[in-house]
Formats: C-alpha cells, structure tokens, sequence
C-alpha cells in the first residue's frame, strides 16, 4: 500500500495530469529533494522557492489571480506563523471583492508532533487555521483519504489548507488508491527516487484514478454506542486503538475521524452525540481556544439536553512548546493511556 | 483614455505623446481630481465614513492608466495597486459613479459591494486584483502573477504600486527576491509613489535615501527617480521603464515623488494643504505652451463637476446592503479559473 | 474622567518615570501624532518606527534581551498577522532557554469593530492571542482599568498584550484615575496635545499614582442570579445594558468583566456559574474556535452538573470581514438587541 | 580562549595574531570539530534525536569567537546566533560537554534542559540570547539590542549570524533598514555564512548574486565578502568590520564561504561530503609555515577527542526531564531586567 506521503505525491500527480495543477512549490519542494517528506519528488510542476514562507504564500495567491492552479507548501507548519496575515488576505479576497476574484489555491504543510520534533516541528495549526476565514481545511488520516481529500482541494475553487500530520507521513494505507499498483515493492520502484544521484531520474507513475473523499463529510471509523470520540489526524489511531482496548472492557466507542476540520461535518458528530449522549474531541493542539473546544461549543448548541456527561477535550498541553526530551513529549501531547483513560470517563461519568 | 491591447502582442508600441494627448492628460487628472474632492465632500456631508485616497498623485498616476496595456488574462497587464489609484484606475477608462458607490457603501459598489473603504478597487476585466489595506502586501504578490506572465509570453507585466512607508516592509524585499531568481527573472513594474510620509511619520526620519528606488541596487534591479508631479517626465520614465519590462522581461523600480495634497485621509482631516499641486502646475504648463485656453480648461473641470453632481444624486438613492448580503461570496462554487 | 486613551497615556508615563519604560515606539507613536489614537502624546521615550510591523516586535524583543523595557504598538491588530511567528517567539523564549531568558515587553494594540472600520479596522485578536503560549493578555473595559491594567502589564516580567476597544478609547471613566485632576478640561489642557502645530507643546503631567488591575482578576460589575453573563472590552458595556434592560423584566443577571484574557480568572466565572446555574460569553471575535468557547469548555470541567441549561456564545459572525456597510457590521457584530435576546435565552431555557 | 573586555572601554583593539593566537585558532577549531562529531556519532548511536551543526564552518566561526567583546549587559556584545554558531560558542569557552547534554536532552542542558535541538544556545552571561528554530528571525531582533547598546555608548555591538538561504527572508531587509535610520544608525555586525545551500536547494537557482553581502548596498551598507574556510583571512576582516562596527556605530555585512562538510543535517544523512575542509586546509598551512608539527596537531586532537569520550560517559548518566519540568519556566516571576 502506498504511504501517505505517496499517496499526496499520487495525487498531486492526477491534479496535474487532470486538473489544471500548474504549480507545486515551496522550499526544497523541487529536484533533488522533491520535498522533505519526498511528497513532491519527481512532479513535474514541482520547483524550488527562495526561503521565504511569504513569498510563497504571496506568489501562490498571484498564480491563482492569473489563472493558474498552485499547489504551495510551507515546509512545517511551525514555520506558517509570518504569513497568518496573507492567509487571511487570501480567505477574504473573494468576500471582500464581492466575488469579482476568488482564489484557487492548495497549501499544505506538515503538522503534528510525534517523530521527536522539538519546539519547531512539532506545532499542532487546526486551530489557528480554523479561525481564519474563507479557507476549507482537511486533514486525512490515511493514505487513501489523503489521496481522496488533495484531490478535492485541488478542484475546489477556493483557498484549501492541507494539513498533513507529519508523524503519519511513512504509514502505509490499509485499502488500495485506484489505480495503484497492487505490490508496494513495484510502487516504490516506479515512484520514489532512488539514494543518492537522482539527476537522469524519472519516475513511472501509475495511472492513478480519480477518487474523492468530499470537503465537509466525517467518516466513522467505529461505530459504537456509549461514546462518540472525534479525532482526526495522527491522533485518530490512538482514538480506534484506544476505542478496541476499552471494547475488551466492554465499552463501547464510536470513534469519528473528522477529515474536514473546516466546514466540518456538523450533522455526523451530532447525531453520535444523540446516540451515544457523550462526547470526547481529541487533538494534540494547545489547549487554550482549542478547536476541539469549537466542535464541543456546536455541540452543545444542538445536543446540550442528550448529554449525559460533560464532554471532554484530550490536547496539547498549554505549554510554549513539545520539548525535545520525551519525558517532555510524552507529558504534554496527548498519549494512548491518556486517551483511554478520558474516554472510559466520559463514558462512565455519573452525575 | 485608455489603450487596450491586442493579446498577440510580441512588440508593445507607446501611444504618442501628442496634443491631443496631453489634453487628455489633463482632462484625465481632473476627471481624478474632481471625483477624489467629490469623495472627501461626501465624508463632510455624511455620505460616507471615511475617505483615503489620490489628490497630488494625478501627475504620476494618471500616466500609468494611459500605458497600462489594458484586459483579461496573462497577455494584459495585471495591476496589484495601493490605495491610492483613482487616477490610474480612472484614466484606464472606470467611472467615477462606482468610486461614489464604495464610498457610500452601496450594493451597487461593483468593487467590494459595500464592504471595504473607497478606492479598493477589483476589477477583473482589466486586470486589477483586490486592493487590500494591508500595506506592502500587493509587493509580494505580484511575482505571482508575473511568474504565470513570463510563461505565457507577450507583453503583459505586473504593475505594482506603493507608498513610500511602506516600501519598509519585508514584502517589498521578497518582490525584488521573487523577480531576480537566476533564469527566472520576472516582469514586475514595482512603483513607489513617494510622497514624503506614512500617515504622520517623515520620510527621512526613518529612511536613509529619499530614492527609494536605490533598494534595488542590492539586487541589481534597474531603477529610477522622476517628478510625479510632472505628468510628461512621468510619461516618458514609465515609457521607458515599461519597454525594459515588457521585452527585457525583468524587473524595474520607478519612484515618483508626488504630493499629499489632503493629507493622509479623513481621519487627519482631508483639509487643503499647501504642496506642490500636479494639477495647476500641468494647466500653467498647457497655458504656457499655448495647448489650451484658460475657459477650455475650466470647461473641462465643469464637465467632470456636473457629472460628479449627477453621479451623487443618483448613488444617494441606491440600496444598502443588509444581513441578506452578508454571506454572500464567502466561497466560490463555480469554475476554478479566474 | 480621563478617556480610555488619556488613562493608557497616564499609565505609560506612569511606566515612564516609575517602572522603567525605555522605549514606547511604532507607527505614528510618537511626536507630532502621538498615535492614531493619541494613547502616546507628548510621551517623553515615545518614538516613531519604520512601517513594519516585523521590525517593532523584534526590536521590542531586542530591547528587553538588553535590559531595556519597551512598549511596542502595532497600530491596529488588523496588521498583527504577520508577526504572529514573532509573538511566538517572544513567548517561547524563556521556556525554550529553560529560564536563561525572559522578555519583559507590553505589546499594545487596538482591537474590536464600533467605528465603521470596515475590513481591517475592525478585527478582535484575542482567540488568536489566548492561543499563543508564554503571554498574558489583558483587555480593559474603562479607563481606571486601562490604566491598572497597563501598570500591572509593564511591571510584569513577561510578554503582556495589552488589547485596547477601539471603539471606547475617547469614552469617559466613570472614576477618577488615581492623582487624575478633578476637572476633566483641566487634564485635556495638560496632557492633550493642541490642534496644528504641536512644535513646541509640552505635556503638563499630574502627578498620577501607583493603581494596579492584577493580572487575571475579574470584575464582577453586576450581581445577579439567574445568568452568567462574562464579557469584556467593548461588548461588556452592552453585557450590563442588557442587564439592566433585563432586570426591568425581571430577569437577574450577572455580568462579569474579565479584563484578563490569559489567565482568565476561572474561579470567579466559575463560582458565578455554580450560583446561576447558567452562561452566556459574549464577545465580537469571529465565532469558530473562539476565545469564548475555551471558557465554556472550563466551565463544563468543573461545573457541568451545576448547568441547567446550555451555555451560549455571542460573537462575532463567521464571515472573512466586517463590511463597511452598517447592514454588514450590524449582521455580522453582536448588538444590544443580540446580547439581550441570548441573555433572555439562556436564563430561561428549560428541557 | 577568547578575551572578555572591561565594561569602560571606549576604543576597541583586536588581540594581535600571533604565532601563539594561530595555533589558539587550531586549537579551538579541533575543539569544535570534534565535539560536532561526537554529536554525530551519539545520533547514529541512538544517544539523541537529530542533530545539526557547524563542521565545516570552524574557519569562520572561531575567529568570530576569539574577537567577540564577551561579557553581560550593552556594554559587550549582544550575540544573535544561527544554528550553526558552535565554533563560535566553543571559542568563546563553553564547554562541548553542554552540547552533549543537548544532544542528549538531558535536565543538565544548560541551554534549554533538554527542550531544543542541538546547537540551540542561550547563554545570558555572555549575551548570547536564544538562538530560534525560525530561519533568520534573529535578524529583525539584533536592531533591538543595538538600539540599547547605541543608547550606552561603548564598543559593544550586536552580532548577528545566518544562513545564506535564510537571507532571503524579509528579515534580512528589516535588519538592514532599522539598522540605517537616519540619524539612529545602528551597531550591527551582519554576517552570512554561505554554504552555497539551503537544506538541498542550490544558492544559484533562487539568488541572483553570490555576494548576498550586496543586498547592502540598497541601504549604503558597508559590506564585504571572505573565504571564510581560511581563518586567517576571516580574522582579517573580522577585525575590520568589527572596528567599523564598534567605532562607527553603523552596520556592516560580512559575507564568509563556508563548506557544508557533513551536509544539512542528520535528516540528510549527516555522512562526510567532498567539500574543501578548513581544518584540514589551516592544519597544512601550519605544517607549510612550520607553527606545528604533525604530532602537535594530532596531540590537539588526541586531548579533545579524550575530553569527548569522558563527557559522552558522564552525560549518558544524566537524568532526563519529566513530567515534573514541563511547567517549569512559562513564566518568569523574578525581577524584569534580563
Ligand atoms: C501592514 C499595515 N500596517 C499598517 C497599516 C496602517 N497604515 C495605513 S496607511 C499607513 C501609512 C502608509 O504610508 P505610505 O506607504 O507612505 O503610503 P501613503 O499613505 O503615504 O500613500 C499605515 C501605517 C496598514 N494599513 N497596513
Ligand atoms: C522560517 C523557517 N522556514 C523554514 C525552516 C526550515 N529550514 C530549516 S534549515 C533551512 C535551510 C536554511 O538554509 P540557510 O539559511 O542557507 O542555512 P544553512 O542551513 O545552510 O546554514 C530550512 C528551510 C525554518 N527553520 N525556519
Ligand atoms: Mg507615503
Ligand atoms: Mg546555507
């Protein structure tokens, strides 16, 4: 099965062969490297930007005002933080022309902690990102859904963030891409480049199928009666892990992987909620003006009076940063124990 | 009077600097300034909440709207401008009825439907992307459009124009970095109107040049100085800066220095101020030079009068939005191509 | 009464000749404007900066590395976004150097919509700064608070934002800022600087005194029984209209003003909430992953069984900008008859 | 060794370059050499996470070291530091063994208890603030140090040191600019060490100069270019540049070309490249000029690489953070003054 970092290199591939993908750039995105999570290597649109996360944003933006399709990258979203001002200028660009402009653009960039990091590649970015307007937001967490969702926001004719949780950039998939090659060996040797002089390189690329997961729909990965846990990103494996120990114990989760953060599927959550009158959101952002605290605001607006128990955040501990060391790690991002152990909570809580 | 262009062009051609040129210069700046004091009425009157905008730029600007080589797509220019672009936007031919229309925040504002502050312009079919309040921001966008120019051959640039002030902020710098890339040199017309200010903060209490345009020497980008207020060395500067750009393909900085004639804004007031004013300078100059008549001048200034009269009353009548108007143009559900 | 803009001026002289104040600087800060909303006339270390915004956070930060302790502006938080990388920064630095460093510097910055400000005069920042680590975050709702809240800021050895409604800075406070004249014409002719040439003009300081708002204190402004109302800034003023208009029919509220942003004084909302059984959160921030929702989600930790009804946000819409148009900022911003109306909602909701 | 000055001093003289000061040199580019590879080595032998660091960049960064006024407060210099600064630290007499800790993220880190990559200093009492994760920030922070150091007089300056990837940055311009406000000029040491790569993008496909220290000249900054793989030439211009610095109070940029010897770091393999070598280059000149013989250099190498062993034994016993020291440091409750 293709990894995820495949699988977003399957697809940038299908977006330029099929829809109109005309630029894929960002620092070290290009030859030789083709991105430092390979996720760009051998496209042939990828280039190689200057170091400098605001012309890269900037110029995205002009690409699409000219009628191209850019596909940018920010290389850690730990390093997103100088251009908040250009995301918005891009998100109100059509508001504030009162759709005489719109903005067609992809930026992706890794998120997460998870592969020792440290303070700087180990920033969690769906809540700032969920606060700025005129922007859809995804974040797949598998393969295939990262294949289905690059597709769909390379069609989508507005500003689509890509986060992609960096911890899970080596996992490979449980279900195939369409169109990929049914041995993994095969795929490697078609489309990763080799160690070492890559200058007479191509790639084979497969002929990928078009496949799309849609901006704005949740998928419950299992399904369960005496909680619902919404998670996405890396953090969702924990949540179906953590969700199979406590099934030993007999309780019984449902565990939502939300794929879109922004608009993000509303009616899926709430209908758990209604089901299973409890809530957990985990994430491994900071705590403080949390996303998670947003989907747990909605649902209260709509499902206060099912609620069982109080819902729960499990994320990012309020701290500066995920230090180095894992005694640091390991106390402020969330953990499978720490997961569990809220979930049997939530689902146990009396009043 | 605007030009527009032929997307097949490999050559571009300046339009003549004849009589009849220079007339429509001057008709052009006080089409600009006319509508500009229009808009500051406005403010005074309550027809508007604020007001920002070009008086003392006419000279530099006006120019610039007649050479842009005007339509849709990459053959044309694209245009990423400052907030102080009637002239130019004017001169490219749009009416001051619609400049009327943000100012009072109209549905009818066909720049932002009610939504920004006056003179933030969008106008697709020539080109002209959302003006944004955030200064210096247009700089580092502008590589964009010029980088999908320079693949479609012809003789479109990008044009960006700015103040002075902000020209410190990083983006300009990422402008000059995003156009010199070796083999990728882009066809970016950066300029800077330089009218000695930023709000209330002097040029040189916080700049070490007054040219501005000499930024570029660090990265080698040809550059130059003129007269704003001078709209015929204006014409011939940007004359000679567009052909470097459109056919060298690269880029080139042209500073004009010009006048803040109504200070900053409304919020300073949008009173008189005595500096050099492009526009009796250029109608001494007609006079002189015997191109017009002291009553053809005035002439013209009725006739801009009268319309912005008429323009007025037509615009108090028009609707405001209202909470059906909010969520409109949030996002985007037809094609991808803009 | 001094205005909210005269007490931030007191203060920072205040700061000037009692706490160490060595630079109040950024755009239009100093002579001859003295800030595009006067908060630093006539301010002896008061000084212009260059138009970038980069530059002023990382020359406050500069300057407290060396002893210094300034006070940086950004003009409007409309054009904070770009230096968000550089507030991250300045947080991090004494978690990430384990100590080695701090970074005393105020950062001030005007906020909020109420003045037609159309797009970008009338963003809120604190969803985006109460997610920043390592800052604390103070937002007053009058003038003696500006004025203690702005001591206490300065006297802090950490990064402080200090969050000004722009739409109150010339409201008058309704108590007299300590060592503040008694006659508020006598203060303008002292410290105001006049109209036209300010060339020679000298500010006459009184001889203000030590008053300090501590750092994550709430006010309680109106005691109540039936709603938990928790505001701030601009909005508080018509959180305690509401009140009023509601006392009349006899619905009893009570409105907190929590001043500070971060920490947030939790026990006081939640010992509010025990007694009420009931919350409302207003502010005029942009309504998905909003400040308010992070209180809301600490009031359901600890207080979710005392809740006989679904605590509610008021925001702002969720939409790229407020329109110029007052159609656009009166749908988009709440108003009296917004906050009335939740207020009536969540005090008498029943299952 | 490197000197540390006296607060009162108002004229700057270099320590003199003798025989004694060049094998000082040897001795303290073996000293950082061999402490990066020993960092390496710990990476490869699952004694840390990720390293990067300076080999390589041992020419440019021990004479900067050796001439740094060193002390605490405005009167010394302020040092704003790249991630590859540890010729310069070790020079300044730090000890390898604290990289070590680092590397472990061990408590015992001194320069964020096991919170930050290697080669992430923070050292107050030599004013070297935290170095930053973020590429090129710390240029837009060195006018702030400056500023307060123009204010005291003296000779201390900021030093400020980067990438030449990393210049490209709006940063790089802010540094430049606050640094040559009229009147307000700044005492800023801008270096640039040019590797000729950022991570694996190539200098010459994005930067249309390999005088980056050109930039300068947008701002009539006094600038210059070294081969900074020799020390004696760096320590040259070092010693020029610094006495403008100091003296003038204005800004200077010194560009130094410098070798990447092990790569970008770990996550590029962290294995030995055909670059020229400094080391190895000043070790042949010493020989060539008979300062040293070889048994000399190799008793150089002996005594740290005997040093790092002894240091790897202790560190690996060093107790490693936990729950405990997460909450530690947010906020600081002492006095204000750093
Ligand atoms: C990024 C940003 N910072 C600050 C402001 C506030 N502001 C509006 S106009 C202005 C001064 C601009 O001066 P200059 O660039 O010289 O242009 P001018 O107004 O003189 O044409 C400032 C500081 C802004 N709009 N955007
Ligand atoms: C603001 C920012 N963007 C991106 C990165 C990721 N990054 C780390 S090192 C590096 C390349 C730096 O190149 P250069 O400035 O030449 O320094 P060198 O590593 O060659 O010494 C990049 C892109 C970062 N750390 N910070
Ligand atoms: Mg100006
Ligand atoms: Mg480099």
């Amino acid at each position: 099965m293709a990894t995820l970092a495949q699988a977003i290199r399957l697809a940038l591939h299908y977006g330029e062969e099929h829809l109109g993908v005309t630029d894929i750039f960002g620092e070290d995105v290009g030859a030789p490297l083709g991105g430092v999570f390979t996720c760009t290597q051998g496209l042939k649109t990828a280039w190689n930007s200057p170091l400098d996360e605001r012309g890269i944003v900037a110029t995205a933006l002009g690409i699409a005002y000219a009628g191209g399709k850019p596909v940018a990258e920010i290389q850690f979203c730990d390093y997103i933080y100088n251009v908040i001002d250009l995301l918005k200028l891009c998100g109100n660009a059509h508001w504030s022309s009162a759709g005489e402009y719109h903005v067609p653009m992809v930026l992706m960039t890794p998120v997460g902690a998870g592969i020792h990091g440290s303070m700087y590649h180990s920033h969690s970015f769906e809540s700032m990102a969920t606060h700025i307007q005129g922007w859809k937001v995804v974040m797949p967490s598998n393969a295939k859904d990262a294949y289905g969702l690059m597709l769909s926001a390379i069609a989508d004719p507005n500003p689509v963030l890509f986060l992609a949780p960096k911890g899970l950039m080596r996992a490979k998939g449980e279900e195939h891409i369409p169109g990929e090659p049914e041995d993994e060996r095969q795929l490697h040797q078609m489309i990763d480049a080799p160690v070492g002089d890559r200058q007479d390189w191509q790639p084979r690329w497969p002929a990928v199928q078009d496949y799309r997961v849609p901006i704005g729909q949740a998928r419950t990965c299992r399904k369960g009666s005496d909680v619902t846990v919404v998670g996405y990103g890396r953090l969702l494996h924990l949540c179906t892990q953590a969700a199979d120990q406590l099934q030993e114990q007999g309780i019984s989760a449902e565990v939502i992987d939300l794929r879109t953060l922004y608009p993000f599927d509303e009616q899926s959550v709430f209908a758990s909620v209604r089901k299973t009158g409890r809530l957990l959101v985990v994430n491994e952002d900071t705590e403080v003006t949390n996303f998670g605290e947003h989907v747990i605001r909605r649902v209260l607006d709509e499902c206060f009076y099912d609620l069982q128990a109080p819902p729960k955040l499990v994320a990012g501990l309020d701290v500066p940063g995920v230090g180095l060391a894992w005694g640091y790690e390991k106390n402020s991002i969330p953990q499978l124990a720490d997961i569990v152990e809220a979930m049997r909570t939530v689902a146990q809580s009396q009043p | 009077m605007a030009l527009s262009g032929s997307p097949e062009l490999t050559r571009w051609t300046p339009p003549v600097l004849d009589e009849a040129c220079k007339l429509a210069i001057h008709n052009l700046m006080v089409k600009s300034r006319a509508c500009e004091e229009a808009l500051i009425r406005m403010v005074r009157t309550g027809h508007g909440y604020f007001w920002i905008g070009s008086p003392g730029e006419e000279g530099f600007g006006v120019p610039l709207g007649m050479l842009v080589h005007k339509g849709h797509g990459p053959a044309f220019d694209y245009l990423h401008l400052h907030y102080r672009s009637a002239p130019t936007v004017l001169a490219m031919g749009s009416q001051p009825i619609d400049l009327l229309r943000q100012m009072r925040s109209t549905v009818t504002d066909p720049y932002s439907k009610g939504r920004n502050f006056v003179n933030h312009f969008a106008i697709k079919p020539w080109n002209i992307v959302p003006v944004t309040p955030t200064i210096e921001t247009q700089y580092a966008v502008a590589p964009g459009t010029a980088l999908v120019q320079r693949r479609h051959g012809g003789v479109g640039i990008s044009i960006v124009t700015g103040g002075d002030a902000g020209s410190a902020e990083g983006d300009f710098y990422s402008a000059m970095n995003w156009s010199t890339r070796p083999d990728q040199e882009l066809p970016v017309l950066m300029l800077i109107a330089h009218n000695g200010y930023g709000i209330s903060t002097r040029a040189e209490r916080v700049q070490n040049t007054r040219e501005l345009n000499r930024r570029g020497d660090g990265f080698g980008i040809r550059n130059a100085m003129v007269d704003g207020n001078d709209p015929i060395a204006t014409w011939n500067a940007l004359v000679e800066a567009m052909d470097y750009v459109r056919h060298e393909r690269k880029p080139y900085i042209l500073q004009g220095n010009v006048s803040r004639l109504y200070g900053h804004s409304s919020s300073s007031g949008a009173s008189l101020l005595d500096e050099p004013d492009c526009l009796s300078l250029y109608e001494a100059r007609l006079l002189r030079e015997g191109l017009a008549t002291a009553a053809e001048l005035k002439a013209v200034w009725d006739r801009w009068h009268d319309a912005l009269n008429d323009a007025l009353h037509q615009v108090i009548e028009e609707p405001m939005p209202d909470r059906q108007h909010v969520l409109q143009h949030v996002f985007w559900d037809g094609p991808a191509g803009n």
